[in-house]
């Protein structure tokens, strides 16, 4: 009989991940004398060569601006920029293009939702209910609108685990919640949020879900519809696209109802001094030339992705964390930060009362590249009462090698800085 | 009434007989000249197809089942874009052309004006005619 | 006796143009079966191989996330991001690097002007001053934060060259004038606007101006303290850098009395759920993981331009202009729409009665892009009242045989299509 | 006292007895044991130096014209940053503070912690030094 874990070990197994890495050209180069060790995936991914050479091919090719040039190139562009939303619509499932707006990244993309949506239905008493996880970028734009409306931002605490406490969150539901805005997955401490449960709770109550998943659309297959959330975020810098482009999902009634939110070129239909028209969506939030190579090129990134498969990744990043949580665990001292039942690939851990900051240097001159400090999230870190952590998060393209050189470097961290 | 397919082809056939843009070109300019004219009380922003960057007043009406077109465009190109459409739907079934598939244009060699490019619209032009055709459908 | 004319033709020709052309690998592309033509840099403009390499470095070398990682990559990151920062200050002849504001692109940086600025500054009654030559993101804003605060929009008229009427504009300024926002350069019709007689008229009204750099920052030399402007913006696209980033320059003093605009990463000092505090300048404007690709590569864009050196490429562009004018002019028919006395190389027309629409079609099939349409300037095509012009807008590494297919097409379109 | 030149090329040779990256570190971490501690009176959010990722405490007083720090990190690595800034500037005159050039911390081989990078906060130190030593001036 075959047990499902079997199962799953194979199908991460047919991947020929040694393969997958060679596509990864800066994970060829030396750090401080060393081969590099890149376990720094959360803050951002390397690029295949598949994702740099379409940028190579696009300014190459076919740079041209964008939706109303006649000329070949900027319909070449144009066409180009289209599929890549179509592919985004495909990889998160939504249910139209229209509901897929490109942003410079996730903070731009809650900036945008704070700033329309937050405006025109936040009143003065409501609130917004965000978690103690959450990335400094769900927090402070909701805080910014709250101030500006008089309305009043409620946090969902957490357990000692980094789980959200689901029966203060049920308490915390009430007439005046307008909106729950809550990572995917944490970027700090890795856990996995039932973000289904909670859609399912609020819309009971009328209550719309924005959730931020810069964490999760790296690492997990994303399914807007499944999960019913009003509203999703994530960036491609964050999963082998190019930086400064990133994605607003909305369901099509609210982006319809919601005003616009920046003025410019291509988000209007046609401008008179006395009286402007938006245009139609996706283009009503897209102000100004767009960011063309990487909307583009997130379409690539993206065919990266799922031609190596989300489960796949999934579970080849799960080898790693349980590989790694377990060697880092043999070591003295070690306190790991964050042990939720459902984790996705993220390791942040404290030895002793070594500072991250110490920690992380030591690793770097090892050729180990980790995240110290706070991850832009410094009131979850208040509540753990600790300076920060280190943080070792992993994606498909590391390896079992990378594992022992963090821990060998761990090793001789702990040594000198005793 | 030839059929939608029957005439997609002969348009297909006329513009083969050239191998070279200019006279694909010059036959679409032609197409423009024989276009049913819209009347002038429906050259008014009502009528106006959005999204093309050249303007282009389109009118339908039904005789029964069947939807008849009239149009006009400031652009000569535009003009031949949607005397071509004209051509293939006039006279047919509400229904049908609701469904059109319309990839001819592809095949003589106009691929460049269905690309999602807002300047030339020839996709928001089938879009209203379809949409005309739905709304008359459902008197 | 050397005349002026001689020196400056003398300047330019002392760069092989010939050599500086072959750097743009796209340029070596054939469209409708014919070398590409390419008239449309007002719109975005190509890209020499030294900029598309530096993208490539940057992916396979050093792409981390910047300002808070201690490992190397993350440290050479930051390093080059903050060193391409000193290149815009150099480049506009800033006088800190704290007045230099990486955003998404012009649109980006007006809009956070209008809320940042705007919303603090800008009162029921007060008025905006911008001229009937803007482009759709120098107008747009604006209408949003007058429509917000009950504030009015008032517009500068111009002459039939595309001039701004100069007696009108003084008229205009009055008590509640608090900004004017005028483009440096039109992009429809290329006049250069009097921008220093504007902002001393201005200053000594206590008014402050924002000069819309688009058209002007890759074409000319640019000093923002010669200049005195408060505010200044521009896109990297339009000046051989990656799409996506742009500039908002402000004057210290008014960048730190403005409130933040997007909330999130970076742009916070501490950030606590009972108050957060925000970060210094530059960084209080920057919020999220930044473009770091576009801003790194924004300086090398720069380094380019500078290379080839300001004044050589304002020389050659004029050269290019007045053969393309003149050759033009010889033309049946041909109707020029803007014919300032001063003009950058933008080269806006109509003839007889055909359709830009029309032109551009044709003129693609000859290989020759140039743009069609209202350009984003809606109000101005009213004000001419015509549906749009063919522009036909020159680039330094665009050549005399450029010029002489653009005059072949023209006359093959005026062939086929009267 | 020595001048701040000839303290900084001792730390220079100090260093270059090292030629490997962990008997730097070493060398640095021990400097910080060596410290003048900061007054725990003074280890308030008053006197911490913003933009490092570790916390870093720092006083400066004034003794005529020269001025004594002290301070404290709970990074050791920091610490020892710290402690090689106090030992080229301590006992100096302000103005010579305010000027001081400090590039030897690039030739001893720890040029890393003087990137902009706002992690490590060794930038912050300096001018949060040279302010103390501005504002002694001034009195
Ligand atoms: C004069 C002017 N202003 C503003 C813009 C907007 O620039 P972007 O689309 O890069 O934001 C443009 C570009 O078309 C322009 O030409
Ligand atoms: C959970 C989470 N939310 C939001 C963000 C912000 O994303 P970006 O900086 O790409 O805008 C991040 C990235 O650090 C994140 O991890």
């Amino acid at each position: 009989m075959v047990t499902t874990k079997e199962i799953s070990t194979s199908l991460s197994a047919s991947v020929d991940w040694k393969k997958v890495r060679e596509d990864f050209p800066i994970l060829k180069r030396e750090v401080n004398g060393k081969p590099l060790v890149y376990l720094d995936n959360a803050a951002s991914s390397q690029k295949p060569k598949q994702v740099i050479d379409a940028i190579v091919h696009y300014y190459s090719h076919y740079n041209a601006n964008v939706h109303r040039g006649v000329h070949t190139l900027s319909q070449e562009g144009t066409h180009a920029f289209e599929a890549s939303r179509l592919l985004v619509k495909e990889f998160i499932n939504a249910s139209k293009t229209e509901e897929v707006i490109f942003t410079k990244g996730t903070t731009g993309a809650i900036n945008l939702l704070a700033y329309s949506w937050g405006r025109k239905y936040i009143q003065e008493g409501d609130e917004i209910l965000i978690s103690q996880l959450e990335h400094h970028s769900n927090i402070v734009p909701w805080q910014m609108l709250c101030e500006g409306k008089k309305a009043t931002l409620k946090i969902v605490p957490i357990n000692e685990k980094g789980e959200l406490i689901w029966d203060k969150f049920l308490q915390l539901l009430s007439d005046k919640t307008k909106l729950i805005s809550v990572a995917h997955i944490s970027n700090a401490l890795g856990p996995v949020n039932p973000v289904k449960n909670i859609i399912q709770e609020a819309h009971q109550r009328n209550i719309l879900v924005h959730i931020d998943g810069a964490q999760a659309a790296p690492h997990q297959k994303i399914d807007v519809q499944d999960m019913d959330c009003d509203f999703y975020t994530f960036s491609g810098h964050k999963m082998c696209g190019p930086t400064g482009i990133g994605i607003l999902y909305g369901k099509e009634k609210w982006l319809e109802e919601m005003p616009p939110f920046e003025g410019g070129g291509e988000m209007i239909k046609t401008v008179s001094f006395e009286k402007t028209i938006y245009n139609d969506l996706p283009f009503k939030f897209e102000a100004g030339t767009p960011h063309i190579e990487g909307a583009i090129v997130l379409g690539d990134a993206i065919k990266y992705l799922t031609g190596i498969g989300l489960e796949n990744i999934s579970k080849r990043e799960h080898e790693l964390l349980h590989l790694a949580t377990k060697e880092l665990n043999s070591l003295d001292g070690i306190r790991l930060i964050g042990t939720a039942a459902e984790k996705s690939s993220v390791l942040s851990f404290l030895v002793g009362d070594i500072h991250p900051f110490d920690m992380g240097t030591i690793l770097d001159k090892m050729g180990v590249a980790v995240r110290t400090g706070h991850h832009c999230c410094q009131p979850l870190m208040a509540w753990f009462d600790i300076p920060g952590t280190v943080r070792a998060s992993f994606s498909f393209y590391n390896n079992e090698n990378d594992i022992d050189r963090l821990i060998e470097a761990v090793k001789k961290a702990i040594k000198m800085l005793s | 009434m030839a059929s939608m397919v029957e005439i997609e082809k002969e348009l297909e056939e006329d513009f083969a007989l050239f191998d070279d843009w200019e006279g694909k070109y010059d036959y679409l300019i032609g197409l423009g000249k024989d276009l049913p004219l819209i009347d002038d009380k429906y050259k008014t922003d009502e009528y106006i197809v959005r999204g093309c960057q050249s303007r282009v007043w389109l009118h339908a009406a039904n005789n029964g089942d069947f939807v008849f077109y009239s149009a006009d465009s400031d652009a000569i190109i535009t003009k031949g874009l949607v005397a071509l459409l004209v051509k293939v739907l006039n006279g047919q079934k509400a229904e049908e052309i609701a469904h059109a598939d319309l990839s001819f244009i592809d095949r003589i060699g106009l691929k460049e004006h269905l690309s999602p490019n807002r300047s030339n619209g020839l996709v928001s032009m089938i879009k209203q005619m379809k949409l005309y055709a739905l709304a008359l459908t459902k008197h």
